[in-house]
């Protein structure tokens, strides 16, 4: 089994000193080879942003993309290569704000990724201006006045369209990341993994106490991860005035995934599909022209 | 002027079979060893309007569209109002015997043909075969041998069972069989020998060649005229392994393509130019994550929607420039179906060569048009597949220290695919980046890097093919053209040598990189260019890349594809 | 009050006989009168697609945009000329699919306009592939094996993200139709309209008698449209096998609209607003930089 | 050479205040009477990395970036590696004393100077402020009157409460006190008596000129280098009556522009390249439904996110021909703050009179860089405002059968707005349309409404300023730039006529529709061109359209500015 380090390369992050950036970054070195996995047998997808710059700080095959595109990236890679494990990591502008309709769209299709959401609720690498997921209020040089915008609910999203993995964990609590990242990993469909990220330069009214405060596991409190209704219920919680559930909200395996459905891909990975076919399929196409 | 082809026309509303009875009529004749050019003309509609089908066949070579009726087809009143200044001397309008035409405007030298075309259809189960029976009317008129119809409904109407072959055979039997009896066209049509030939429009043929070159991944978001590229993949998809997402948008689309084609499958992107727009921002990573891509772009007016189903040049410039930031890209324009099965094996190939991005321009009217096309002249069995610098598991396996984007001499750093090896781990990164892929923001690697991505248009512009030169070497006129007037432009040379003008045509087919010898092949003589847009984009390129003179130009941006006429007044104006 | 003629002009809709899209034409002719509104106090925004030729076929101030961009195109329009009336009209794959992402977050914001879609789980105008709202296994040229996305949930999505007032009706049902139609006018913010509408060319599986076999009404089974959970438990009912409610599956006036909170707004419409200010102000801002 | 002026360089790492220290001196100096170029380098990250600030300043007018470096502020041990190679002959580094440089690499002609910062700063409350101390030794080491700076301070901190202010007041004074007993630099900088000055930077000054020409509303997802457009613009929202949305895309921004434009708001979308190309399909609908919209194009170097926090000019074909189809469109590329401020008013005006979309090209040096400019040239209270054809109330009330896309002489037609009367309704749409607005597909009208539409730039054409002729009218030499690099060019000029090399600069601003009088202004002589991009983009534009000799190029793309030097340098070359 592959081990922490193997995922380690020699590049330091350039994230803030205290950036919750920093606890994700930790769980994956560790969530990774606990899934069984190797920097060769994993594609981490992300956008743009200060946390989609993780592909850069591990050994692992990366695709560093544009604001807001990592899913679609990473669908159409997951469609040519689906033996590969494919983990998408971005920030909560780039996921739910600019990819909000790949979002919705990934979602319902159930293609097997794991969708990985630094959510700060603020965008970091520009700055400082308010995200869909702020909170209303929220004072930004964009929203100098506070924001009026009310916070996207992105697992209620998600859940609304049949999400068939949705769960949320907090950046200080480790174990936890690492327990929900495992699961999402070796979930069989499209996992969406919210992460409570605490950015300690442009939104300290969220900083690490604020969500201390507010974290609870649900799977403490009688959750029941197979009951959509309940799920849907604790997902409205948060954004809101209240508590903030962490764990797996809600988990299905009955859905087939995408790819499991591609005719195409019965014959084995599209990458290694031969590009030439049997001589005898070629005169047909020329056939139903004639 | 003798001529020794025939223009038949179809008129009616979307929803009529219009389509259908077209292409049914283009394959017939390309069976029958004639040369067909058949161009359809439809509103942005699904039902009603005025749609028309202009069928042109000659047992001599034909290659565009021309003004000229022969036979008209009118499924409704509005079709003879609207083609009868089209109408030829000795033209017949075949309608139903039921219409109220009056037929008081029909000049003497054109025959109203009264058929009875509902009632046959009707007598043989629906009025829907109203078209077939006029179809077999027109060929009726021309004598032309009935079986080649009766062969085109059996493959047509076959997945609909053996009712509505033998229904539609047997409309076609009657009305025929009437028209022998009630009048004939002055000239014969008759079957030819001839090399073996298919009818098939520019999509399907830039499809076709596409699927042949081993593309495994299509995205795309249905957009008028490259739709039925999309469609064809789709349809072809389960038997050939292909992958193919109707995606939420074309920006989907692009980033879907950039994924697999990361992941190491030949992956293309067909759209129109709204969609385009759309995939910019995603070519522009391709461009700096050197991934390979084919778009195919289909014009049409625009700006915004414009006139959805019809025709235009007016997106070179977008092909040209858009996508932030500077990278090396490649342009074709097919101007033929042959010409564009062609350009898609070239452009996979290209695309993995130099690790770029191939964008292949049609435009409505080759897209949609029908084409009879000789057989031989698709090599759909044995193509040339050049992946370019993508290393072998072998290659792989001897690797040591793999640096995704190496710095070399061409500009190409050798492309393992991601999973292949543990050897073989690497980013790739919309950021400028080092050669093992990582960000930086180093001045001096940042210039190294954006020298190399822009060294590789000198390895690209070696693949450019030379133009077209057509019709007498050494006229004093010269026409250019680039993509799909190439037919119409044809015809004008031959009848302008024909007449005694001596001209000739320069024929871009490959755009940027600027084909070298371009140069040398238009001489020095002032030229006059022919396009789609107001802008004269080509022309202004054209300039730019050789220094040459042009003395005119003739632009068509009525959304109508140039006709052989249309030059002829254009250059007699 | 105007009269559905006010709203009528002289052109001849390129709609297929039969199509669904008379019956919403003829209900927004009778609908907009009935909220108390004239030609010139509507701005009607729609998209690209069959449906979306709506504003051609009225009398009535219209923009037809882009496909997929009608919603953002009226927020800037109902921003800057506020007390104007602001509808959507547009199709399902204009709506839900393209435009998913100005969907969500239209809703959220809460943006005062009526966004009219004409679901015909298809895409008509380019001629027959599924949509995002399309049956799984629907054969079409885009899938010829049969869909394999799940379809989009859209009321459900609007509920997860706060949406004020969500509805659905059939274009059989005109008076139904008038009624939502003219509630959603009158609503304080987003109002969600989705309308069932056959495709007669491109969707036979869901012809008219297909939909009245399914279609009941929720006032009628004793929903209560301020329960939100009750909405979401209507809104999963379909797509699905089973039944399909219509009416307001869910309203509430009590969240501000976006536009109510936008300060530049105070002072009345911005349109209207002089381009010049008060002399004075303009020194300050040469002294910001001094 | 002598030369009066001085340059001042802090380095940290981002979060260490080198911005706030950069601005804050340059505000001081500008309220000196003294001329200031202050030009910061960051990295695309929020703490840490090396960030620096150039402050240039001088008692004469300057104009661009040099390389050289008088004083150092260290605030890293890093700062002095990187920058070493730059200091003066006679330049002093001033550092925190506890640093460990061994100082071994300095040459004897450059002083370090070990100063107590952090201990200054520590004994009146936090480390924080030692930036705040390095700027009073270097004002201390030439001499410059301190309650400058204490004024900055003041201002900058008064809002965070008066004993920050103190605490930082103290800091300078400690700081000054000490270096004043220590050491000073050879040459004095004074206080000078001279018309008032501002200190902005391009955005600002764009998003002055802006707000000043009525711009109502602005909508935009935040992008570098742009994004201090739109907080400018926010910021004053409230007070000013603007509507600023934070779109949830770039998509949406420019759609919700559209609709606010349509409705009669004077509307702006600033972006960069990549955000640009999302916008470019709602581009062609503006330029569909010929909706006034004013684009702010910020520059940095792609492909994709390339280098996000640095300069080029790669995307002059980029604004020129994204988006499909054909409509005119305007490009400005304003060379100073002042020149932005001005764009802002005559794009607001331009758009507005002939319907079309007015895009002002600036990049990240322009839009961050700080100078020094005469508060006279900013005529904030009483610009022109022309709306162009928009129909008055009564106007309106005249109106007989309204017709939105009235085909007139100019192709541009009477506008009114929607919701002003029941007598104007009508449709806007981006399918062809005819003159009421409504949907056709009619060849003619298509033809027709492309040609009015495009006719439109013969009226804009007549908008266009010609380029700035500087330096020796009649020398051999002339360099042709755009945009950003003028200031550097101005100084290469003046620097080899004063060496006796006769050159001249022109200088365009308006880009597009190319200014007619360019081609008389730039003579008969070969030039050459000056541009950050690689392909030459605006030589290319240059030939084609004045068909003038380019006898050479310089280019830079490394993603920094042009120095005077690094022109200097290349000329030799
Ligand atoms: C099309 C486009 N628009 C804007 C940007 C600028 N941009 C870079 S990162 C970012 C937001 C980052 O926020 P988020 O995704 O939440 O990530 P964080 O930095 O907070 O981790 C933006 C707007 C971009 N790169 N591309
Ligand atoms: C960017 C872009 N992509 C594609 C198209 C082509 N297009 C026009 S209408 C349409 C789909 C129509 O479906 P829907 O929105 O459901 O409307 P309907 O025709 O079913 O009423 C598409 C894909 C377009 N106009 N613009
Ligand atoms: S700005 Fe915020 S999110 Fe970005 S690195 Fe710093 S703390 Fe982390
Ligand atoms: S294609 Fe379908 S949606 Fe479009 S007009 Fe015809 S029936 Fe209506
Ligand atoms: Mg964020
Ligand atoms: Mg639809």
């Amino acid at each position: 089994m592959a081990t922490a380090k193997d995922f380690s390369n020699d590049i330091r992050p350039t994230w803030c000193p205290g950036c919750g950036d920093y606890g994700i970054w930790n769980a994956l070195k560790r969530a990774l080879p606990e899934a069984g996995l190797e920097p060769h047998t994993v594609m981490m997808v992300t956008g743009i942003g200060c946390g989609s710059k993780m592909n850069d700080y591990l050994h692992i095959n990366g695709l560093h993309t544009l604001h807001g595109r990592a899913l679609p990236v990473a669908t159409g890679y997951k469609l040519a290569h689906h033996d590969m494990t494919v983990v998408c990591v971005h920030g909560d502008g780039d996921g739910y704000g600019m990819g909000g309709n790949h979002f919705l769209h990934a979602v319902r299709r159930n293609i097997g990724l794991v969708d990985i959401v630094e959510n700060n609720h603020v965008y970091g690498l520009t700055k400082g201006q308010y995200s869909p997921t702020s909170r209303p209020g929220f004072v930004t040089k964009t929203s100098p006045e506070g924001t009026i915008d009310r916070p996207e609910n992105s697992l209620a999203l998600a859940l609304s369209q049949g999400a068939t993995f949705v769960a949320r964990t907090f950046t200080l609590d480790l174990k936890h990341m690492i327990a929900v990242m495992v699961a999402a990993m070796n979930h069989r469909g499209y996992a969406l993994v919210d992460v409570m990220q605490p950015c300690v330069s442009f939104n300290r009214g969220m900083d690490y106490d604020w969500y201390k405060d507010r974290v609870y596991k649900v799977d403490e409190e009688g959750h029941d991860p197979k009951d959509r209704m309940m799920a849907m219920a604790r997902a409205w919680e948060f954004p809101g005035e209240g508590r903030i559930p962490i764990g797996i909200l809600y988990q299905t395996e009955d859905i087939p995934t995408y790819e499991e459905q591609v005719p195409a891909l019965e014959r084995g990975p599209l990458w290694q599909q031969p590009l030439r076919e049997d001589p005898a399929k070629y005169k047909a196409l020329l056939d139903e022209l004639s | 002027m003798t001529h020794t082809d025939f223009v038949f026309r179809i008129g009616g509303e979307a929803g009529q079979g219009v389509e259908s009875s077209g292409a049914g009529f283009a394959t017939a004749f390309t069976r029958a060893g004639l040369h067909v050019v058949a161009v359809p003309d439809y509103y942005s509609r699904i039902r009603g309007g005025h749609n028309f089908f202009s069928i042109r066949v000659s047992p001599e070579p034909i290659y565009g569209l021309i003004e000229r009726v022969d036979i008209l087809i009118a499924l409704t009143d509005e079709t003879i109002e609207r083609h009868l200044e089209a109408m030829a001397e000795g033209g017949i309008i075949i309608l139903d015997d039921q219409s109220q035409v009056s037929g008081e405007s029909i000049p003497a030298s054109v025959t109203l043909l009264r058929a009875p075309l509902n009632e046959i259809a009707e007598k043989h189960g629906a009025a829907v075969m109203a078209n077939t029976a006029a179809v077999a009317v027109a060929a009726g008129l021309v004598d032309f041998d009935l079986d080649y119809l009766k062969g085109v409904v059996r493959d047509n109407f076959g997945s609909k069972g053996e009712a509505i072959v033998d229904a539609n055979l047997a409309v076609l039997t009657d009305a025929y069989q009437w028209v022998k009896e009630q009048a004939s066209f002055g000239r014969t049509l008759k079957p030819q020998e001839s090399p073996k030939r298919i009818a098939c429009n520019g999509n399907e043929a830039f499809a076709m060649g596409a699927l042949t070159a081993g593309c495994k991944f299509v995205a795309a978001y249905p957009m008028t005229p490259a739709t039925s590229v999309f469609e064809y993949m789709c349809k072809h998809a389960a038997k050939w392994g292909i992958a193919t997402k109707h995606a939420e948008s074309e920006i989907a689309a692009i980033n879907m393509c950039i994924g697999a084609a990361h992941a190491g499958a030949r992956a293309m992107a067909p759209t129109s130019g709204g969609g385009f727009d759309l995939m910019t921002e995603g070519l522009s990573l391709a461009g700096m994550t050197e991934t390979p891509l084919v778009i195919y772009l289909a014009q049409r007016p625009g700006p915004a929607t414009g006139l959805a189903t019809r025709t235009a040049q007016t997106d070179l410039n977008l092909a040209m420039y858009a996508g932030h930031g500077e990278f090396p890209r490649v342009i074709m324009a097919p101007g033929t179906p042959e010409q564009a099965f062609d350009c898609a094996h070239r452009a996979f190939n290209i695309a993995e060569k130099y690790q770029c991005q191939v964008i292949v321009l049609s435009d409505q009217y080759l897209a949609s048009s029908i084409f009879s096309q000789d057989r031989s002249a698709f090599n759909v069995t044995s193509p040339i597949i050049d992946r370019g610098k993508l290393l072998s598991a072998e290659e792989v396996e001897a690797t040591d220290e793999y640096k995704r984007y190496a710095l070399t001499e061409d500009g190409v750093s050798p492309r393992a695919l991601p999973g292949s090896s543990p050897k073989t781990v690497y980013l790739a990164t919309g950021n400028e980046h080092r050669e093992d892929g990582h960000i930086t923001e180093d001045a001096s690697l940042a210039e190294a890097m954006t020298l190399k991505r822009n060294k590789k248009l000198e390895g690209i512009a070696t693949e450019m093919q030379a133009p077209t030169l057509y019709g007498d070497p050494d006229a004093e006129l010269t026409l250019v053209g680039w993509g799909s007037t190439c037919g119409a432009l044809v015809e004008v040379v031959d009848i302008l040598n024909a007449k005694g003008k001596a001209t000739r045509l320069v024929h871009f087919c490959d755009i940027w990189p600027f084909p070298a010898n371009a140069r040398k092949i238009l001489g020095d003589k002032a030229v006059i260019v022919v396009e789609q847009n107001v802008h004269g984009q080509f022309e202004t390129l054209l300039k730019q890349a050789t220094g040459i003179t042009v003395k005119g130009h003739i632009h068509r941006v009525d959304g109508r594809p140039f006709t052989v006429e249309y030059i002829l007044r254009e250059l007699e104006a």
